[in-house]
């Protein structure tokens, strides 16, 4: 796809919580971009369809993410530009406080590739694990090398998690599932992953194809994603959660 | 009019706020249906007929090759409908030109049917009283006579049922459109229903869904009717 | 017509292997109607399936017309089938077709025009009598109304044979005779040869002109229908006919009651047999006017098997024991075999008496 | 014993609704052997089915034994059908079970010890001769062992009544033979009472004491098997009984080949019908010995229906024209129905010649 | 030995690091099929027998019943898995305590298979010759008698071919166990081999379904041979 007046622009995002896009879609084709949002509910088609030309953009993951699926596949796919960051956060409708865990209690995680590792080492700022340190970003359920409380951890479906909470102690869920589950990150979680310091692999991006790096169409809706109007959906939208890094 | 649209604002406001979505949604849902169903249709019949034929005392009776494409199906069938959309994913690129969107969606969904479709085709057919068979080879019928005039034309109200319980099958099948961008009724349950907490569009595209099973049984029932004397 | 020879037809199931036609070597000449009968799982069936190679044999060779059979390739097959016709038992008419579509589609590659497919269609469904029946669907019709549909549909193509599986046994006696009235009408008229597979006997004598008897796999008698009739060589042959013309019965009958017999002392009770031309003489008759002995039929079964009366009665002598052996000379003199049956007892069944062969003609 | 009062059976169905059966009345005494007979569809099966409920009535009442079968609950109609074994045309064996588990099934309530169960299934497969096949499974057996097995299950319970529809169709002579010998010991041993359908008349002369002819869902005539045969009523009667004695083919074959005739210009062809006792007179020697009267039986069949002789011949009588009246005369003094045949044609089909009712006793 | 795990290690170095995890997943699976199959083969017999017995000419004949049954069931498959699995939960917290983890997985697999299963049980059932039905009513057999004398034995061999069928079904639902935590090969093929690009692992994984709907067909041969007669 070339930056041309009158071009269509496919962008894959996933799930559902696309207002800000929406919004820019609307912007856009006032100058003749014609925005299209495909919606995914899967994390990896949109990566290999990028990757293969059937997207032209994708904005929907972290840099973390991107880099394991460009190493797995041998993919260069790029970021563009940054968008929000979206702190996983540890919720429980049985406890107030990390510390009140007990020994022996369910703690469910989101089972995918993304959210797996980042969950558990959450779990692990929070002092409730250890995982092996070698796994790096992607630790996995058997790399954790010490649960001093016999925690039972269960990986699950990330729209699964906030619904957990019933039948366990505390769940790890993303801010869109826990914004749509009806709570308020910044309040309710009783363990919000922290916004400062080592979050930069965290932060999600708009994706292009290498080569396409510098293209002026792209270019221009980023311009138009990256504004204040943005800001304010998101803002509104997630209830102050998931935060903008621009 | 306007009493009616305010009612269903008022009972489902997020279904009201998505209308076109849920409008858009339902129209791709019934497009999968319809082009997967006939294509299918067409290659899960020829695939039934082939397992009828072939199979012990079939008209071109070949047990080995029957054997080898039982296996074949029932291979098929194992595989995790993702991993097969994955594993066919080059040749989606090649019919539809984009492994992405409904259209693309259509293609994994004719390949992870046609397994149980041509079961259930073959199972169909075989009903068909080889008494039939027999005398359309007693009057030297050639195999594609007997097959059209035959068991195409003799197994019709069973192929409509068995189409009828196949489709549910299918339109099962299309709630995994999401995966690919496919959207559909299924995908709008689950993703903007089910994921979003909003149990009012959950509900209607369930619903949705429901009646285009029934209108699915109903057209079966009276196509049943229609054919069988 | 028909020539099959030395035909052996085996089936191989899981566990064991049947040999379901042994050795038959059959030959119908073009006009005959060739009956064939046999218990349950004789191999008539399976023999006559190997006439239009419905059933490949195993072994053996079929002729039909100028052609081997089994030389043809596909192509070729489905052209002579087209030659032969076949009625099947359980008729075996396509229920998604009308009447007129099932005789229809046996017409589907001839090379007559639309129009003239039609004309022909309502003929044969005039010829069988359901003309009334054109669009009707095989579900409405009666049992023998289904059958006949079988014999317009097996004969659209002009067979020049026409094979029929059991074609009566499930009919009541009026449709079964008007259905062999039609069968004998279509071989005098078109010389079409048949082959009738059959266990009603009556059907035999009614249309067959030779018949073959087969058990567990073999043709254990053939000939013609008079003769098979008349001089039955083969045990089963003879249970067959007998049980067929109810002669046992009737002489078990005659034990139970001997009342019916009516004897004086020196009364004999006798069997007469006779086939053909003695029916003429007003035998019984003669015998008094000759003899003076007068004969008290008790059973008697006289009957036209193709032109050819034959006759069998039990029938009780009464006059002088020298007229009597005089009449019974003169009987046996009119090719009539006779045959003295020991006087029979209450107490004790009947059984057989075996026909002494060297009366019968 | 059955007593059915004005059964009505109708069948809705979606776009018409059946009669059935209309307004049958019957009645079969303990120890009959009742038979049914009347064209496919006539309603014979619906009709018997009623008697064990299997259908119910539409109207109508259903009385076995001393028991309103319509007025039982669904347990007490369990136990009456318990009572009432039934034969099926095809079997209905369950392919599950082998043949003792199929007869055994039938004693699955019954008080017996299981030892005595056993043994009673052992003692019912040998009375059907049956006992070599004792753990076989159905789908090894023929269609006369099969149907055997049936039997042997439908006695199981020592029923008081037997329904058979269409127990023998499907089976060769001989088989067919064995298992109407198997009922009527039954029948006279057990003074079982026994229904049955069929549409070979010769099922019902061997063994049927009365019979009733079914036409389009009603009785058409009733009464005991002599008098049906050989005084039927109804036109339906005739045509089957003319079928089943073979007098109309008869007459045809002898329209068709005139040479069988052999006629003098003064001979008489004649049918000669008569039943019981005159059979003990030797008429034709008579007709000879008192009128000089000699007699051709060109056609004949003389049987004995329970005990009971009947006859119908075709004869040409030969002699003066006034001695052949007196002849005649003196037949019909012995209760012989005679009646004279117009000479036949080559050239038209001989119609049915209705048997002159006053002639006959 | 030491050659065969190199040799694994070396063509399947991600199967060989999760090695346990892959026996456990297997275990998994095949815990959910026996629990699921044996639960919801019980209950689905039993509804198909209802079914059959109320359906036209049936033994305890009942149209509207049948109807509404029959409805009900294809309105259970119209509701996307995960809605349902939703829809039950308070249900599969009732029967097991949670609704997390694997035995949880198995309520609502278990309901989800009950209607396709129903439907291929009154399929089978409707196979057994009603003359024999018939002849055990003559009999005087009780309703009971003729479910188990009669269909249930004489339908056995064709219970045994769609209970066949519907394993491999009950196989592809377990896939979804995942959703809930509950693994097994389906979610192993997807979780770990399809979204981590570790193609070994979904290789592996999906062979050892097969495995599974092999070994599934095979006894099902065997024992259609063993209850034929
Ligand atoms: N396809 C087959 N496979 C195995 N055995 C067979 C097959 N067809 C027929 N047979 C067996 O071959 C034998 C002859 O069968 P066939 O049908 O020819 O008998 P039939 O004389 O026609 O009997 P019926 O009078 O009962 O029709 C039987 O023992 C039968 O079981
Ligand atoms: N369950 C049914 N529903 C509708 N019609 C039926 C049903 N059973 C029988 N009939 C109809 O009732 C009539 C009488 O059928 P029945 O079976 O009693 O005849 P039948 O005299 O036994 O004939 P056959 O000699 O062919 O057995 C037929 O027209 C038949 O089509
Ligand atoms: N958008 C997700 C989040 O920030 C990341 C998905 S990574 C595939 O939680
Ligand atoms: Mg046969
Ligand atoms: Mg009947």
């Amino acid at each position: 796809a070339c930056g041309n007046d009158g071009e269509t622009v496919r962008l894959g995002v996933v799930g559902e919580n696309n207002e800000p896009w929406e919004h820019v879609r609307d912007v856009v084709a006032e100058e003749g971009i014609d925005l299209e949002i495909v919606t995914f509910s899967d994390y990896q088609t949109p990566n290999t369809a990028l990757a293969e030309g059937d997207l032209d953009l994708n904005a929907f993951q972290t840099v973390i993410f991107l880099d394991s699926f460009n190493e797995d596949t041998g993919n260069d796919l790029t970021p563009i530009a940054d968008t929000t960051l979206n702190p996983l956060g540890i919720y429980s409708e049985q406890v107030e406080e990390v510390t009140d865990i007990q020994e022996g209690d369910t703690i469910t995680i989101p089972n995918d590739a993304s959210n797996e590792g980042r969950a558990l080492i959450l779990l692990q700022s929070a002092g409730l694990i250890e995982v092996d340190p070698e796994k790096g970003n992607y630790p996995l359920i058997e790399d954790i090398t010490s649960n001093p409380l016999n925690l039972d951890i269960v990986a699950i479906a990330s729209n699964q998690t906030a619904r957990s909470l019933s039948d366990t102690t505390a769940a790890v869920i993303n801010v869109g599932m826990a914004v749509d589950a009806g709570y308020i990150p910044s309040e309710d979680a009783i363990f919000l992953e922290s916004a400062e310091g080592d979050t930069e692999p965290y932060i999600n991006a708009i994706v292009a194809r290498p080569d396409e790096t510098e293209n002026e169409t792209y270019q221009k809706i980023v311009e138009a994603y990256q504004t204040d109007e943005v800001k304010e959906i998101i803002a509104e939208t997630t209830q102050n959660s998931s935060i903008p890094v621009w | 009019m306007n009493g009616l649209t305010d009612f269903i604002e008022s009972i489902a406001p997020n279904v009201w706020e998505i209308r076109e979505r849920v409008l858009e949604s339902t129209w791709e849902t019934i497009y999968m249906i319809l082009v997967s169903a006939l294509i299918a249709g067409i290659i899960g019949i020829i695939i039934g007929v082939i397992l009828v034929i072939t199979n012990k005392n079939g008209i071109k009776e070949n047990v080995v090759f029957y054997t080898h494409s039982e296996r074949l199906i029932n291979t098929f069938r194992s595989v995790p409908f993702i991993i097969l959309l994955a594993l066919i994913a080059p040749f989606t690129r090649l019919v539809v030109g984009t492994t992405i969107g409904t259209t693309a969606a259509i293609v994994p969904i004719i390949v992870g049917i046609i397994p149980f479709y041509s079961r259930q085709v073959e199972n169909a057919l075989l009903e068909v009283d080889p008494g039939i068979v027999e005398a359309a080879q007693a009057m030297g019928s050639s195999p594609l006579e007997i097959i059209f005039g035959v068991y195409l034309k003799e197994g019709l109200p069973s192929l409509v049922r068995v189409s009828a319980v196949s489709i549910i099958n299918l339109i099962g099948l299309t709630t995994m459109a999401g995966v690919v961008g496919g959207g559909g009724l299924g995908d709008l349950a689950i993703a903007r229903g089910y994921n979003r907490f909003q149990m009012d569009v959950t509900i209607v595209s369930t619903l949705l869904i429901m009646v285009i099973v029934f209108i699915t049984q109903w057209i079966g029932r009276i196509l049943i009717k229609r054919t069988s004397h | 017509m028909i020539e099959l020879k030395n035909i052996d037809v085996q089936f191989k199931t899981e566990n064991k292997e049947i040999h379901a036609v042994r050795d038959v070597s059959i030959q119908i000449d073009k006009g005959d109607i060739f009956g064939i009968v046999g218990y349950s799982g004789a191999g008539k069936s399976t023999l006559v399936r190997t006439i239009n190679l419905l059933q490949r044999p195993t072994n053996g060779s079929v002729r039909v017309g100028e052609k081997q059979l089994l030389n043809l390739n596909p192509k070729e097959l489905r052209q002579a089938r087209k030659k032969i016709g076949m009625i099947f038992q359980h008729f075996n008419l396509m229920n998604a077709r009308t009447v007129a579509g099932n005789v229809l589609y046996a017409l589907r590659s001839s090379q007559l025009s639309e129009d003239a497919k039609n004309k022909k269609v309502a003929e044969l469904l005039d010829l069988v009598g359901l003309a009334d029946k054109h669009d009707v669907y095989p579900s409405q019709l009666s049992g023998g109304q289904k059958q006949r549909v079988g014999i317009a549909r097996s004969l659209a193509n002009d067979p020049e044979v026409l094979l029929c599986d059991e074609a009566t046994s499930a009919l009541d006696p009026k449709t079964t005779l008007s259905i062999l009235e039609l069968l004998k009408d279509l071989n005098e008229k078109l010389n079409l040869t048949i082959v009738i597979i059959t266990h009603e006997m009556e059907v035999i004598k009614e249309i067959c002109k030779k018949v073959a008897v087969m058990e567990d796999g073999s043709v254990v008698e053939q000939g013609d229908v008079v003769s098979i009739f008349t001089d039955p060589k083969n045990p089963l042959t003879q249970e067959f006919i007998n049980t067929a013309t109810h002669i046992d019965q009737a002489l078990e009958k005659l034990a139970k009651h001997p009342s019916l017999l009516n004897l004086d002392q020196e009364d004999t009770i006798a069997r007469l047999s006779f086939v053909g031309e003695s029916t003429n003489e007003p035998l019984i008759s003669s015998l008094y006017s000759k003899f003076a002995v007068s004969t008290n039929i008790l059973y008697g079964n006289i009957e036209i098997l193709h032109d050819t009366p034959i006759g069998n009665l039990i029938v009780v002598l009464s006059g002088s024991p020298s007229q009597q052996q005089q009449a019974i000379r003169f009987l046996e003199s009119q090719n009539v075999a006779v045959q003295q049956l020991e006087h029979i007892h209450v107490d004790q069944k009947a059984k057989v008496v075996p026909i002494n062969r060297e009366y019968v003609i």
